[in-house]
């Protein structure tokens, strides 16, 4: 029982953090930053890594992954903390792609993959539907065969980033007759046909990233089916436990934890860093020391699926304890911005004009965070479904 | 023992709840804090006809004489509804300052224009590197033949971009950390050398940056005694507790409500979402933080005729360490029980946590309370 | 809304003062803290009371009761704490008494009452049955009429000292037919009854105070019955609230907090006293919020009681918050006597011995503290109360 | 990365599960804390003959030279079974302080009769006045013609009435709070003027009050460097910790399983109580608490070789801080979940509490070593 890295982890390490030094990651990061030019820091990022030929680490080789280890892939995050470098937007590489390289045929391989990869295709996941919620189950979406299309009638919910999308996977509905889970197909939808709307949800946090998306008589052609037809329940599923344990972040929580210490370094009270603050320590370090245990069950996962073993009811615990945490830190943020963590920076008058650095970001994360134990499968829903898998209740 | 209201107290409370419940819906709020100054100018005369801005200020001040428990029982009520007014800061902090510190002719033109809804004020003594602590004041006040000339910046002046006047602490002696030397005076919005940045909060209500570039200030315009302004203020700030708290109670209460209602109709996996034990239990938490939450509202309201005694500032600080932690609590749980609508725009849920969140951390957060809390309970 | 004392009430707060100058209830506490000496100073010190006329001050004053107001109650408590009194025992002046008043005809009155107040007949209660727990209704102790007798067979567990006791009042089955709530009797039974046995049921925390009662052709005239065959459920479900408001033990917390603080200006460590270690303070304040909370919270039942409202999904409140924070107080208590809240102090070993003042009784409370939680209905079954009864859920 | 056991080391867990399972029921568990001693020398023999005494030593010690994960492998089977052997006091403290802090044939003869189970040994380092700080030391050691004479009151020396030999810390120079100056020392049972008064824990083992009225030592009695002795100490303690916590994370483990069975069977309102979600989700918890403390385990684990680091000490802190407070939720759960049957003393729930509250609370509670994590984390 060891992670003690060899000679060639230790190399890889080396060239991880090379090319970090050399991709100036932190001009992509300030791209992201700004609602304006997120879309274009995103890809601007994504190409720099499919140029290094990382940007899906975790695929099979053959179909354009990296082939690390669990080791390197530790050591890609940890670096990538210490670099401030972007994490890359799961929608296609962490959850279509899979579903395409492992249920998908040669042509749809062909044709879809290259994109998701070189981060032209821009992926968006049509999966909740109004009123469904974390019962994906039971969505409602209709596609009916017309000759050789679908016909697509509905709406997704809570779709991010659909505003940018060129493409949505969808589950729909194919066959009513049957429990809940079976008569769902698996589609890959072109956002620019003809009858798709997308209208935004403004949230909570200010920022526009959520939309509902509306399909009305959607042609969809059938070739742009993932494998059997009712059969994508199946297909899906076997995706949501990638899905939970990408939302577990352990490296972005980190990488909070960092900047957290240090924005405690400077913000006084009574003259005195509220780094010294009894209270503060306290919460820090509870985060902190819960947060060490969630990266090595992080690891402990990675280790499985290196391993080819599928990571099961773990991820529902990873996204659970992880989105916890997440919302710890943004909790200790925004409080620790004490008043100016209430304020607003907009066009009008930016953090620097209000006088304060941190606060305005801090109740952005903080309000946006919420969505983070409601999504991807309530983590009410992931204590079922721990329950009933992993204790047998 | 008496937890009960007299009959004046029940026809204001009715008359607060029927303002909210009938002409004040989620939608006017709403073009309301939208507007410039973040309220609704004929809200606030209303507020006016009413007498409510009369509410806490002494009868031969012409006001109501009211105490703690009017108080609470009217902002409780704009807690429910989310009302936007800057009362706080208007009356509750300016107003109370005015009545404690000047007087004569001054004290009655202020307090009449106020009480009348002709007078908006604001009180600017946040400073940046202060963060909770009040006596943290570098802005400086220098002696000159007729005054003071007033120099710093004041970082978050709430009801600032609206305010006819402000009252800004500046330090006239002392050391940065000292509660000794800071004085308080009432400055024109107006007036030169005065620099003001308006922006918004989370919740809507407008604030303002304070820039004083040798502002001018005859001596006629301190308020209270020189150098005593630091405790004048605590004093203020620690009478609007309560109040303070009995709106944020109010907003738990609301979102407590809600939330019940909302999980009733709510279905997934073909019941009614209220039907799940797990939800159940957090709901009788939400409603236990309020019941917790009422009972030291009810408890500062009651030692508030000893507002220099050790146990009143004990409940004050317990207040708000149970305001503060069970609020956020009423919040997340609120929020995530209404699954992906909690964090639209759209619902009202967002709206009430922002402004509880906003109120917890306003004059201390739980945690500052607590280790003031401590202080006067552990000590050794 | 206030609670200023009037005249009155501060005439009554120095008649309490003077009651317990005089009336040395430091001498009958020390006799109840030893397990051997236990029903001595309870009794000894009952007698007090009722010599004094305030053993049942909630009780109506024609039956003995002292017709206190919410304030006087309120008060006497609180000077109850500073004189650190015992409080009564509440299985017959605080359960069983009231049945009898309210339901019981006046040759019961007559007959038991009495002994009740003097303190000369010890009773406990028999509820909870082997299987059943907090599911009161699903007990099966069968009572079978044979002329005018019942004959009484089964079990009652969880008896709280059943070894002292000269009564028992059971809740009993008489017929199996309806609901289980349905035909349930509620009857007084002599422990002196053959047929009776009592084993004692170690637990946890080294004192037997728990036992188990087994009932073997136990004959009960019918005389013992209250109120109508098949009616005990109601009899005993009125009850319930004031037992769960009792269970809160307000007064009871607030010594101990007052305790705590002076054990931890003498615990040290590194030559620091505790009550200036910022964990412990931290801890401390935040029990003590709370309970400023519920000190409130039961003022307001209180009130309303006095009023002649009866306590109705309040008093679960009560006891759900007065639990926790009792157990609050017991694991803070015990983990501030470090290592030594894990030694025992035995007929071999004093605490003196071994060096520690509180270790011992620490681990003791803190050990049967946990049943708090579990005995009078679990919290978990009174929030679901709440959320049936108040939230409407 | 490596989370997997070698062939070894799963032979290793299997015979100690093997041990737990088949030879070691809770009734005989409570009989051998019920003798006098707190154990059963016979298991101690098994367990000479298993060669775990060995585990923690060096080859050229005629240990087994195995490293945390072999301790950690054990030790979590141990927890799991509650097997009451003074492995802690005996092998993992005293054993490895007489490795560490003596030579030659009097390192020899201790640890081959340790080894093969014919020596009890204990460590005396805490007083009453110090709780969970090593360093503040009263006992005085002064110096003899021959030796040093020990003076001064030890309060809770684990295993100590079974111990044929102790190692006693004293004061050789500083002051009370000093690092600096505490040394350890070699002392016979039965050397006059050590007085021994036996007690038990919570849990049934054995400790004792040490009074040492001018105990004689000889100077070859020194344990380590004179006035070295508590970094020495530490360094030990520190080397313990992972196994500790790994017993700990068996008790969990355990204390988890047992009320996951229990609530299937038992039923209420005529279903199996493990049906209400309310528990469901609490008894995730409880696993959730489990996999956290398995993966700080391991963690620690995995840096153990790097002892001194900075990173291995953060280890041990957050492995402290997680088992204290996740094994306090685990037994409080397991315990209120079992309802009335939980606080009897029949089942072996309340036993498993006790022994994990025991081990929680050796070399420092959760809050103690928070705040000594916030100090390798927080410096300014």
């Amino acid at each position: 029982m060891d992670i003690t890295f060899s000679s060639d982890d230790l190399k890889f390490r080396d060239e991880v953090r090379l090319f970090f030094a050399n991709a100036a990651p932190e001009a992509s990061q300030q791209l992201i930053n700004n609602p304006g030019t997120y879309k274009q820091g995103v890809i601007q990022w994504q190409k720099k890594l499919f140029a290094q030929g990382w940007v899906a680490p975790f695929w099979p080789r053959e179909h354009g992954g990296a082939g690390w280890s669990a080791t390197q892939s530790y050591i890609y995050e940890c670096e990538r903390v210490i670099a401030q470098a972007p994490d890359v937007v799961p929608f296609g590489l962490k959850m279509v792609g899979p579903v395409i390289y492992t249920y998908g045929n040669s042509e749809q391989k062909a044709r879809f993959l290259p994109g998701i990869l070189n981060g032209s295709d821009w992926w968006c996941q049509g999966y909740s539907e109004p009123g469904a919620g974390s019962d994906l189950a039971a969505l409602k979406t209709r596609a009916d065969r017309d000759g050789d299309d679908y016909v697509v009638n509905g709406s997704k919910i809570w779709t991010t980033y659909a505003q940018y999308a060129d493409w949505i996977f969808c589950l729909v509905r194919t066959d009513n007759s049957g429990k809940p889970q079976q008569g769902i197909t698996f589609l890959l939808i072109d956002m620019k046909t003809p009858g798709i709307t997308v209208s935004p949800i403004p949230s909570i946090n200010g920022v526009d990233s959520l939309n509902e998306v509306h399909f009305e008589n959607v042609r969809v052609p059938r070739s742009n089916r993932i494998g059997e037809e009712g059969q994508g329940w199946t297909y899906a599923k076997s995706l949501l436990a990638h899905e939970r344990t990408a939302i577990a972040r352990v490296a972005d929580s980190k990488s909070r934890l960092d900047r957290l210490r240090k924005f405690a370094s400077c913000e006084l009270q009574g003259g005195r860093p509220m780094i010294q603050d009894e209270e503060f320590r306290a919460r820090f370090t509870t985060i902190e020391a819960e947060l060490m245990a969630l990266e090595y069950m992080e690891l402990r996962v990675l280790a499985a699926m290196a391993s080819n073993r599928s990571p099961g009811a773990e991820s529902s615990l990873l996204k659970i304890r992880g989105t916890e945490i997440q919302q710890a830190l943004h909790e200790l943020t925004i409080e620790l911005a004490g008043l100016y963590g209430c304020m607003i920076a907009d066009n009008d008058t930016s953090s620097a004009d209000i006088g304060h650095s941190f606060g305005d970001q801090a109740r952005k994360d903080f309000m946006y965070g919420r969505a983070a134990t409601i999504f991807g499968g309530s983590n009410e829903i992931q204590k079922n479904i721990i329950a009933k898998r992993v204790l047998g209740l | 023992m008496n937890f009960s209201l007299t009959e004046e107290q029940q026809i204001l409370q009715d008359s607060a709840a029927r303002l909210v419940g009938q002409s004040y819906p989620f939608e006017r709020r709403q073009r309301d804090v939208s507007s410039a100054t973040g309220f609704d100018p004929e809200l606030w005369k209303q507020f006016a006809d009413m007498g409510w801005l009369a509410i806490p200020f002494r009868e031969e001040n012409g006001g109501f004489g009211g105490e703690a428990t009017e108080l609470m029982l009217l902002m409780e009520e704009m807690g429910k509804g989310l009302v936007a007014v800057p009362y706080l800061a208007t009356v509750l902090l300016f107003g109370k300052l005015v009545e404690a510190g000047t007087e004569g002719p001054l004290r009655d033109d202020l307090l009449t224009r106020l009480i009348a809804g002709q007078l908006q004020g604001s009180v600017a003594y946040m400073e940046r590197q202060a963060r909770y602590t009040l006596n943290d004041t570098c802005t400086r006040a220098s002696q000159t033949p007729t005054g003071f000339r007033l120099s710093g910046e004041k970082t978050m002046a709430f009801n600032g971009p609206a305010a006819d006047k402000l009252i800004v602490s500046a330090r006239t002696e002392g050391g940065q950390q000292d509660e000794w030397g800071i004085s308080l005076f009432l400055v024109d919005a107006t007036a030169p050398g005065l620099e003001l940045t308006s922006y918004r909060l989370m919740d809507g209500q407008r604030a303002a940056k304070v820039l004083l570039n040798d502002v001018q200030v005859k001596s006629g315009q301190l308020v209270g005694q020189e150098n005593k302004g630091a405790a004048l203020l605590q004093g203020v700030i620690n009478n609007a507790l309560p109040g303070l708290c009995a709106e944020a109670l109010g907003l738990m209460t609301h979102l407590t409500n809600t939330t019940i209602e909302y999980t009733k109709v709510r279905k997934q996996f073909a019941v009614p979402i209220s039907s799940f034990q797990a939800l159940q239990h957090r709901m009788v938490d939400m409603f236990t933080a309020c019941e917790e939450t009422r009972s030291l509202v009810y408890r500062s309201v009651c030692s508030a005729d000893k507002p220099d005694s050790q146990e009143h500032l004990r409940n004050l600080h317990a207040l708000k360490v149970i305001t503060g932690r069970r609020g956020k609590r009423v919040g997340n749980d609120a929020i995530q029980l209404h699954g992906g609508m909690g964090i639209t725009d759209e619902l009202d849920v967002g709206h009430y946590v922002k402004h509880l969140m906003v109120l917890n951390s306003l004059f201390g957060d739980a945690d500052y309370h607590q280790q003031q809390l401590a202080t006067l309970s552990l000590s050794v």
